[in-house]
């Protein structure tokens, strides 16, 4: 079937063809622009489930096509890959409907769709790419998109944000350039592999393979935001919250992370890395991310910063699940990917939603805000718990499988660093529920913008909600057959089987 | 029918609180809330004892029920019920009472979904969920000493939780299964038993207010409103018990060392709780600490079972028994608290509600032909099987923890006496009835339990000597009230004496603000800000000599000798390259 | 005194290095083979196929024909360039010139002009089979116009900037054209039959003498020939 | 005969290396003008000498003559005052 | 040493000497004229060397070379000048920025 | 149409259409498109032939090498003529509009006129250059070239265009006559141009070394490799725009043409490899200076320019990697593709940055504050630019650098390795520079209205340099035809 073969470069297309449309468009045609938008997205929807059940059935879908001799483009439909695409599908749309709500009114609309979809479809690419190489062209498009994202407001924090932003992931991008041809010039093609390429035909030197491991994690430990290389996340911050919400809770952050699984599972393999021992290397960066970044949240009092502090030590739970390399660990890795996305563009979106309806954007301002806006703040409680790991909430099951898997690994000072972690997690997050559920308001808000009937506009509050639901969602009905968990499941089971 | 009604039991209140978001709505959510327990009480009066399977739910979950789960969900629904039919009239002024049935639905929904939650993931989400909804009924008033206790009780619940998620991935891991069923077996081969028996009992022990874990209890339930005070004490602190049955290897290995601790916990909680609630003058603080105390007993209980494996059937009953009685006394007596406060215009009335006090109060020490008679005496039982010396100990212990109970109760009926109380408000039969029957209830349990053949033979039971055992604490005891309540003199010594509630709670939190204030006097800020001045002033100073530098290296190249020399030089350069 | 000192410094510090550079030419030139004959032989060898007695012509006009193409088209470019940088100021346009017009130089020209217009056609033919060609010849009717242009004799006046631009290209596209026509007959591009060649040749030198010549006096006069006077007048003044 | 024109062969050279450095060293420009149309006409000789005689004519009338001339009103134009002095309209560079 | 290599050495001398002038000379004329010495010690060379035939005919090919060297240098020549022009009577200068003063 | 017709006009139509364009001047711009268009056709076609028949040569005259002058065509001469051709049409098309605004006509008109043939026969002369197998032939086309580039420079007419036209003409021309007399030497010793002929017979004698280093170092002047890149910045940031496009995009790339060719195909047996570390440590030293001195710049085309400074030294890499034979396919591709790929995009960032500073009326990146929001396309069409230039994925110069970094680790050169890198960093903060000025919010003068062809062109040739990521076997492919036999021929 040749439709089929295509179907993860029409992924890619169904939000880079709306995108670059939505350049064309220009300023003013606002409902064209909408429905362009919500074409792309659910056409992304629609692919992605497509796909899914294809790749249930074991069909393949593969496009390959040779950049140079013995380098190909080729996106490639696997379980895992699957797992991230669907994750930006639907978040995409959640988004979309989030950043019309959020940006009524505001000039250059028509730059942010446009780049704003194209973000989407090169972490769809990343997603689907089938080898290191197609891997990083996506991984560096994302990158120059985001860019006019991140300084879309144009004032001096903005591009200073942007700026530090780009510093970091362009000097990623170029080192991971050079970990790729410097792999690629040691075994030539990079193709995914599960169970890792390197597994079976290897003869190098240790030391190479070590440094280049290094190198790659380095690379995508920039984007995944593992401490030291996480300066730019906070920073970018300044983004509009659509921003924030998708690419710096989702698609940048989760490419990051994405891509150290890549690394250690079908690259690598983890047979290879746990002989070259690096794992645990990985592991207590990751943790150390882990702590480091929740002692920051606490401390900060700007919501938006505490919440970029909260996704630096989240997301190295999925470089964490990854290192401690074994199947428990690494679904419990993998389902945080999901669970982690969903829980944090929750919270971005109530937080987006707090700045823009009531402009309010410190912690200490968020005095009894729940009772002007309850149902944003349930969407924000049901995040935050989900955050700190409660039943029934994403979070609990990304815990429970990480400290089980821990367990099952013999490395139980990893469950020293998931307990310091989660009681970190309460106490920057419980304040904020605590403050805006049970304290009365200091006085009128700074900026409030009556939307009429609801607390705020309605496509900023259908979003938020979606996802707090799914938040639950995910963890209640978690053994069902289609819920990330056991997808995640099926993912590492063909990771680890013999 | 019996799956339906597991089913309903959980999902109604959450469907209540589901509708209760659409604010038209709440009115008669608030009608119907009262009656959401309905579901469970038949389930435990008719249900049979059935486990449900929900795959597809969390990590596949199993609900259902089991003696033990009938005994819990038969107390505890009844509880909630009548503390919902209280409330009604209790809150009806209470301008944010659909707040409180907003938390007073959810705390339901997760206490009888612990009781049916037969797999750990279940019961950790139904455990969590009323830990956290509780935070609600506590902190419903919003004063600030209610907020205190809210934090503080939160901090000990997310403590709590951390250690039962710990310890329940540890069981999985070394079980390999999520169920409770014949969990005991595979638990007690495992060489990870004891570490997982100290988390779990530190995570139920703060529920069960075991000390010293208990110092949020006499801050938080207190707090509360009157008919929440009388759930959390009667039916919510009782899943920490419910929660180390489910969890722990009872009656398939002996865990000595935990078993020797908790003793240990439960008679210092047992003697010290009494000992600070004495000097309280809070009604409610009185009975917190006495549900510390009477925790203690049942800790005692637990600490025996795990030294005595062998015994478990029997020392389980027993628990079961002092569970649901002391859930029964306690919520009469918290309901009675509010009955008590409440205007009484009738005398007859009055002297019902004082006796009714009375025989509440008194049933928690042990009277004889109540509820508390039948606990005891199943609590001797236990504590005989105890390995030396804690039998012996324990068995004189017993006695004056009667005594002690009595002494503490007496406090409680005399700060509670009507007749010195200003009224609130007036005494409805919304308010009344509940807290009649639950009264009333201490005496039917008593009486039910002796015609079932749970106290087992019903006669020996009432045996003189048996009674003589039961009723001298407490006769010595009610004298010593009497005195002290009849001379002024000694009726302020409590007052002297007291400790402020939460005991513990005072120096810790003065070591946390210490440390807090040490930690904000350290002024990071200004070191990093002169830091990043210096930072600056270099990047500053190279960035300004390097750009002279760059120009003139730059101006140098464009000079045209400079050129014209680069270029010779290069080409002599190539040449001898090329050449050597 | 240091700067100067420094200025100097540098000078014999390059002029070392230039005369390094000179060394080393010098020693590739002895290193030479003493007798080379090059192309020579080639050349003789298919002279009198080449339409052109003169080695030098028919290498430039056969069997390097494409070279001297372009370099026209370098002459031109010349031009071109020159007329980019010009400055249009007809409006300062005086006649105060007039004044200034050397009798002995226009007797003077008078005489020379018919010698150095014969000269040139003689250059021309001759270029054939002995020294001379469009170039030598080209440059020496340039010559005239030089003088002409000094002497202010104002012969352009009736020549529009586009025939002076027909005139400027006309050799360009004649040799295309004959290049081209070459191909009709199936041959390359500029391979002339031999019995053809000498005439091609020569059409070409012709014509190349007129365009080389007005390429030339263009030049002096900043690219265009009408702007002569314009530009000379301060010239004039420095020759006398 | 070979020893004459050997002689004759140096003296060319040196005439030819004198007038170039002349022609750079010497202050005065037209002077120096002057000494490269001279030069031009000197190498017409060499190339003579070397049986260039192609060459010799295009150097005497292209090399000396024309280049000369156009030196000269070069020269003769950039002594004369600008007309206009820094009047850059679209210079906005700096 | 035979004539060929004489006037060979000549012309490099006049290429060094040129070279030399184009980079040393402050006046942009006289850089002029050094390219043009520069050019005219290459066309020597190459003239010089293509005399090392046996016959007394010498090898054409350079002759071509030297004459299309010839009108490539006076063609730059004329650029430069009206460059030159132009410069002067813009800015009336008659040397480059950052030459050596 | 016949290989012989297609070859031919692509060196003689546009010639002929420059004289077209000098005397008809009114359709001077419709007959440059329209020839521009032709030579794009030409282009395809021939490199079809050379796709189809492998190597072609065609004598000119009939003659043949030596004493004729014959134009050979492979598969680098094939792409170097497509490249031209493309950005040929770009240029072409932008300049319809660019030299219709009055402003930059100044106050001759005439003298924009003359553009169009300039424009022409540099194109001709470009593809003269591409397609000759004769080095004396060689010079004379660069002769060509460089007059025409200094008229394309001095048609600005502003006193800093034409100090640096002056400037560049000295260069340039002191060049040449190195190249001459390289050329000169070898023919003394040789007895022919004719490079293919050279190659077979070079020795490495005193002479032939002297000729090499004569040859190498006008060659490089001309391309303005560190340190004698002296001339450069001035001269192409001064041009108008379209003659910086072609300038900095195409002119540089021929003398480079002419390098690449001589070392691989005429001293081939030479052993060059310490020379060769030298113009690679140089071309390193080119990335990072320029790129320093471009960062640094405050003005719009100059930051351009000295950006050309830094990519001309990633051409210059591939002597130094060439050297190890595991490397040299890979290093030699990677050269030749950075070579087209750096035309595209730096034809498309000079056209851009023509257009906005026509719109904002100022050269300084400071005035580009919040430009973003008016010129879109322009800016966006820079930034694109940008990322070819910083060789970011995918376009062509990525795929370049993905070469030259293969070369540089299977050569174990990890200093080069290094120095890509960074020069992409470095690359990086001077385009975001300018795209994080351009998004600067705040008020600002409305700017003047660009016309639609000086948008769109830049992109669509900035497009063209991103899409060189993509298309990129079939170049490669091309490539490979008639690659000299010194490079190893396992990529």
């Amino acid at each position: 079937m040749t439709l089929n073969q295509f179907l993860p470069l029409l992924v890619v297309f169904s939000s880079l063809i709306p995108g670059c449309i939505i350049f064309l468009l220009g300023e003013e045609r606002r409902i064209a622009r909408t429905v362009l938008n919500f074409v792309g997205a659910i056409c992304m929807i629609f692919f992605v489930s497509l796909m899914l059940w294809g790749v249930h059935r074991n069909h393949v879908y593969e496009v390959r096509y040779p950049l140079i001799d013995g380098v190909d483009f080729a996106l490639h439909a696997d379980p895992f890959s699957l797992l991230f695409v669907t994750l930006s599908a639907i978040l995409w749309l959640c988004t979309t409907i989030y950043a019309i709500g959020y940006l009524e009114d505001s000039p250059n609309r028509a730059r942010f769709f446009g780049f704003f979809s194209i973000c989407v479809s090169a972490s769809a690419g990343i997603a689907l790419s089938a080898n290191l190489l197609t891997f990083l062209i996506f991984y560096e498009i994302l990158t120059l998109t985001t860019y006019p994202l991140v300084v879309h407001r144009g004032t001096p924090e903005a591009l200073r944000g942007g700026r530090i932003y780009l510093a970091y992931t362009i000097s990623g991008g170029a080192v991971l350039l050079l970990a790729i041809v410097w792999l690629r010039s040691l075994v030539g093609p990079i193709d995914f592999t599960e169970g890792g390429l390197l597994a079976e035909s290897v003869n190098g030197n240790r030391t190479t393979f070590r440094w280049i491991f290094g190198l790659l994690i380095a690379g995508f430990g920039v984007k995944a935001a593992l401490v030291p290389l996480h300066g730019w996340l906070p920073e970018s911050m300044v983004a509009p919250a659509p921003v924030s919400a998708l690419l710096h809770a989702v698609a940048v952050v989760k490419a990051g992370a994405f891509g150290i699984v890549r690394v250690v599972y079908d690259v690598f393999g983890v047979e290879f890395c746990s002989q070259l021992g690096v794992t645990t290397g990985l592991a207590v960066a990751a943790s150390i991310t882990i702590i480091y970044g929740s002692l920051r949240a606490v401390y900060q009092d700007d919501l938006k910063r505490r919440l970029a502090y909260s996704t630096i030590s989240q997301v190295s739970y999925i470089a964490l699940g990854t290192a401690i390399a074994g199947p428990l660990a690494t679904t419990g890795g993998i389902v945080h990917l999901v669970h982690q996305g969903l829980m944090k563009i929750t919270l971005f979106f109530a937080a987006g939603n707090l700045a823009e309806t009531l402009g309010v954007y410190k912690v200490s301002k968020l005095n009894g805000v729940a009772h002007r806006m309850p149902w944003t703040m349930l969407a924000f409680t049901i995040g935050a718990m989900g955050m700190i790991g409660m039943p029934p909430m994403a979070g609990f099951i990304s815990k429970w499988y990480l400290g089980s898997g821990a367990l099952e690994a013999g490395q139980p000072w990893v469950s020293l660093v998931l307990v310091a972690s989660t009681i970190m997690n309460a106490i920057y997050l419980l304040p904020i529920v605590y403050s805006a559920w049970f304290k009365e308001p200091d006085g009128p808000w700074p900026h409030d913008h009556n939307h009429g009937k609801f607390e705020t506009h309605l496509f900023l509050l259908i979003p938020p909600l979606l996802t707090a639901s799914l938040t639950v969602l995910v963890a209640v009905f978690a053994e069902t057959s289609i819920s990330p968990l056991n997808w995640a499941r099926f993912i590492v089971s063909r990771e680890y089987q013999p | 029918m019996s799956t339906f009604l597991v089913l309903i039991s959980v999902f109604l209140p959450l469907l209540l609180v589901t509708i209760w978001m659409a604010p038209c709505c709440r009115a008669w959510i608030g009608r119907l809330s009262v009656w959401a327990p309905l579901p469970a009480i038949f389930l435990a009066i008719l249900g049979d004892d059935i486990s449900v399977e929900l795959p597809w739910l969390l990590l596949g979950s199993r609900w259902g029920l089991d003696t033990t789960g009938r005994v819990f969900l038969g107390f505890t629904a009844t509880l909630w019920l009548a503390a919902g039919i209280y409330a009604r009239s209790y809150l009806k002024r209470d301008p944010a009472r659909d707040r409180f049935e907003l938390f007073y639905l959810l705390t339901m929904a997760g206490n009888l979904g612990v009781i049916v939650a037969l797999d750990m993931v279940s019961f950790l989400v139904f455990f969590t969920l009323m830990s956290f909804a509780s935070y609600g009924l506590i902190t419903h008033n919003r004063k600030p000493e209610s907020m205190r206790a809210g934090r503080i009780y939160l901090i000990l619940a997310v403590c709590g939780e951390i250690c039962l998620f710990w310890a329940a991935i540890l069981v999985v891991q070394q079980t390999g299964t999520l169920y409770f069923d014949g969990l005991a077996a595979k638990l007690a081969v495992s060489p990870k038993r004891h570490v997982i028996t100290g988390l779990i009992l530190v995570g139920f022990g703060i529920k069960l207010g075991t000390m010293p874990l208990h110092f949020w209890l006499p801050l938080a339930h207190p707090a509360a409103p009157t008919p929440a005070s009388a759930v959390l004490s009667g039916a919510i602190i009782k899943t920490g018990l419910l929660g180390i049955i489910r969890f722990l290897p009872f009656g398939a290995v002996a865990i000595h060392g935990w078993g020797v601790a908790w003793i240990i916990a439960g008679i210092a909680s047992a003697i010290m709780a009494v000992l600070i609630g004495l000097t309280q003058h809070n009604p409610k603080t009185v009975l917190a600490y006495s549900s510390i105390s009477q925790m203690g007993l049942i800790n005692i209980g637990i600490g025996t079972a795990l030294m005595a494996p062998d015994h478990w059937t029997m020392i389980a009953a027993a628990l079961l028994l002092y569970a649901a009685h002391h859930a029964v006394a306690k919520a009469a007596l918290f309901l009675g608290v509010g009955v008590a406060q409440a205007e009484i215009r009738l005398p007859g009335q009055r002297m019902l509600v004082n006796v009714g006090l009375v025989v509440a109060a008194l049933s928690l020490a042990g009277l004889p032909l109540t509820s508390g008679f039948a606990a005891k005496i199943a609590l001797k039982d236990v504590v005989n099987t105890a390995l030396e010396p804690w039998a012996s100990v324990l068995k004189s212990l017993l006695p004056i923890t009667g005594l002690m109970t009595t002494l503490l109760v007496g406090r409680f009926l005399y700060l509670v006496w009507p007749s010195r109380q200003h009224a609130h408000n007036r005494l409805t039969p919304a308010m009344a009835i509940p807290w009649g029957v639950l009264t009333a209830g201490v005496f039917a349990m008593f009486i039910g339990m002796c015609f079932r053949g749970i106290v087992v033979p019903a006669w020996v039971s009432l045996a003189p000597k048996q009674l003589w055992a039961g009723a001298w604490p407490i006769i010595t005891a009610g004298s010593i009230v009497l005195l002290f309540w009849a001379k002024p003199s000694l009726r302020k010594l409590p007052r002297r004496l007291h400790i402020p509630e939460g005991d513990l709670v005072v120096p810790l939190e003065w070591i946390f603000d210490s440390c807090h204030r040490i930690g904000s006097t350290l002024d990071v800020t200004g070191i990093s800000d002169s830091i990043k001045k210096r930072r600056q002033n270099i990047v500053d100073y190279v960035t300004a000599n390097a750009a002279r530098v760059l120009d003139r290296i730059e101006l140098g190249l464009e000079n045209e000798v400079t050129a014209g020399g680069l270029i010779g030089m290069l080409a002599v350069l190539m040449y001898a390259l090329m050449t050597l | 005194m240091s700067r100067l000192r420094k200025t100097e410094l540098a000078k014999v510090g390059f002029g070392l290095i230039v005369a390094m550079i000179v060394t080393a030419l010098g020693c590739a030139i002895l290193a030479l083979p003493g007798e080379e004959s090059g192309l020579a032989g080639a050349v003789m060898l298919n002279l009198d196929q080449a339409g052109a007695k003169n080695p030098v012509t028919a290498v430039l006009l056969n069997f390097r024909g494409y070279d001297t193409l372009l370099e026209i088209a370098v002459l031109l470019l010349a031009v071109l360039g020159a007329r980019a940088l010009a400055v249009d100021e007809s409006a300062d346009d005086s006649e105060h010139f007039r004044s200034s017009i050397n009798p002995v130089l226009i007797g003077f020209i008078r005489v020379i002009a018919p010698v150095m217009i014969i000269v040139a056609g003689y250059l021309l033919w001759v270029g054939g089979h002995a020294p001379g060609g469009a170039f030598q010849a080209g440059a020496v009717l340039a010559s005239l116009g030089v003088l002409l242009v000094l002497a202010d004799i104002n012969w352009t006046q009736h020549l529009s900037d586009y025939s002076e631009r027909i005139l400027l290209t006309i050799s360009l596209v004649v040799f295309l054209s004959v290049g081209l026509a070459t191909m009709f007959n199936a041959r390359n591009f500029l391979e002339f039959s031999p019995s053809t060649a000498k005439w091609c040749i020569l059409l070409i030198e012709a014509v190349a003498t007129v365009s080389i010549a007005v390429i030339l006096l263009a030049l002096f006069c900043c690219g265009k020939i009408s702007n002569a006077r314009k530009y000379h007048e301060t010239t004039r003044g420095r020759v006398e | 005969m070979s020893n004459l024109l050997w002689t004759f062969d140096i003296v060319l050279c040196g005439s030819l290396v004198w007038l170039a450095w002349q022609t750079l060293a010497t202050a005065d420009l037209f002077k120096a003008t002057v000494l490269f149309i001279i030069f031009g006409l000197i190498m017409a000789l060499a190339w003579a000498r070397l049986d260039a005689p192609d060459i010799a004519l295009a150097e005497t009338a292209i090399g000396a003559g024309l280049t000369g001339a156009l030196l000269l009103s070069g020269l003769a134009a950039i002594s004369q005052p600008g007309t206009r002095q820094q009047s850059i309209k679209l210079d906005r560079e700096k | 040493m035979t004539t060929v290599t004489l006037y060979a050495l000549c012309g490099v001398i006049l290429f060094g000497i040129g070279f030399y002038g184009v980079i040393i000379c402050r006046h942009l004329l006289r850089k002029v004229m050094a390219l043009n010495l520069m050019g005219t010690g290459v066309f020597l060379i190459l003239i010089a060397l293509a005399r090392r035939t046996p016959g007394d005919r010498p090898d054409p090919v350079p002759h071509a070379m030297v004459l299309t060297g010839i009108v490539v240098a006076v063609s730059a020549t004329a650029l430069a000048l009206a460059l030159l022009r132009r410069l002067h009577r813009e800015t009336e200068i008659g040397d480059l920025p950052h030459d050596a003063k | 149409m016949s290989f012989e017709l297609t070859i031919l006009g692509l060196i003689l139509v546009p010639l002929a259409a420059g004289i077209a364009a000098f005397i008809v001047t009114r359709f001077a711009a419709i007959l440059a498109v329209a020839t521009a268009l032709l030579q794009s056709l030409f282009a395809f076609r021939l490199a079809g032939y050379v796709l189809s028949n492998g190597p072609l040569r065609y004598k000119i005259g009939g003659w043949g090498a030596p004493l004729g002058i014959d134009l050979y065509v492979d598969g680098l001469s094939a792409l170097m003529v497509i490249m031209t051709a493309l950005v040929g049409l770009a240029v072409a098309t932008y300049s319809t509009s660019y030299f219709a605004i009055p402003e930059h006509g100044r106050e001759h008109r005439s003298n924009v006129d003359i553009f169009w043939p300039l424009f022409l026969i540099l194109w001709s002369a470009l593809n003269a250059l591409f397609l000759s197998a004769d080095i004396f032939n060689l010079y004379v086309t660069l002769e060509l070239l460089t007059l025409s580039a200094i008229a394309l420079i001095g048609l600005a007419g502003t006193v800093k265009s034409l100090q640096a036209a002056l400037r560049y003409l000295l260069i340039a021309m002191s060049a040449s006559l190195f190249y001459l007399l390289g050329v000169a030497l070898l023919y003394s010793v040789y007895g022919t141009v004719d490079w293919e002929l050279l190659g077979a017979q070079m020795q490495f004698d005193l002479p032939d070394r002297c000729a090499i280093v004569l040859i190498c170092v006008g060659l490089l002047l001309k391309t303005a490799l560190f340190p004698l890149h002296f001339w450069l910045p001035a001269a192409h940031a001064n041009a108008p725009a379209p003659a910086s496009a072609l300038l900095s995009g195409l002119v540089l790339k021929a003398s480079f043409y002419v390098l690449l060719r001589m070392w691989f195909d005429v001293f081939p047996y030479a052993d060059l490899r310490a020379v060769g570390n030298l113009l690679g440590i140089l071309g390193a030293a080119a990335i990072v200076w320029g790129s320093v001195q471009a960062i640094r710049q405050q003005h719009l085309k100059l930051l351009v320019a000295y950006s050309t400074v830094a990519q001309i030294g990633y051409l210059f890499l591939v002597f130094s990697l060439a050297s190890e034979p595991s490397a040299s396919w890979n290093a030699w591709n990677g050269a030749a593709y950075f070579s087209v790929s750096h035309a595209f995009a730096k034809a498309a960032a000079f056209m851009a940055a023509g257009s906005l500073v026509f719109a904002t009326g100022s050269a300084k990146i400071d005035d580009l504050a919040g430009i973003a929001q008016q010129q879109p396309v322009t800016v966006f069409a820079f930034a694109l630019a940008g990322v070819g230039l910083m060789g970011l994925p995918p376009s062509g110069a990525f795929l370049s650098k993905w070469l030259l970094l293969n070369a540089s680790l299977s050569s174990g050169k990890w200093f080069f390795t290094a120095v890509i890198l960074l020069g992409s960093l470095l690359a990086a903060i001077y385009v975001f520079r300018v795209v994080a000025k351009s998004f600067e919010a705040g008020e600002r003068q409305p700017t003047r209205h660009v016309p639609a062809l000086m948008q769109w062109t830049p992109l669509v040739l900035a497009l063209l340099s991103i899409g060189l990521g993509i298309v990129a076997t079939r170049p490669l492919e091309l490539l490979k035809i008639g690659a000299p036999v010194a490079i190893e021929k396992t990529p």
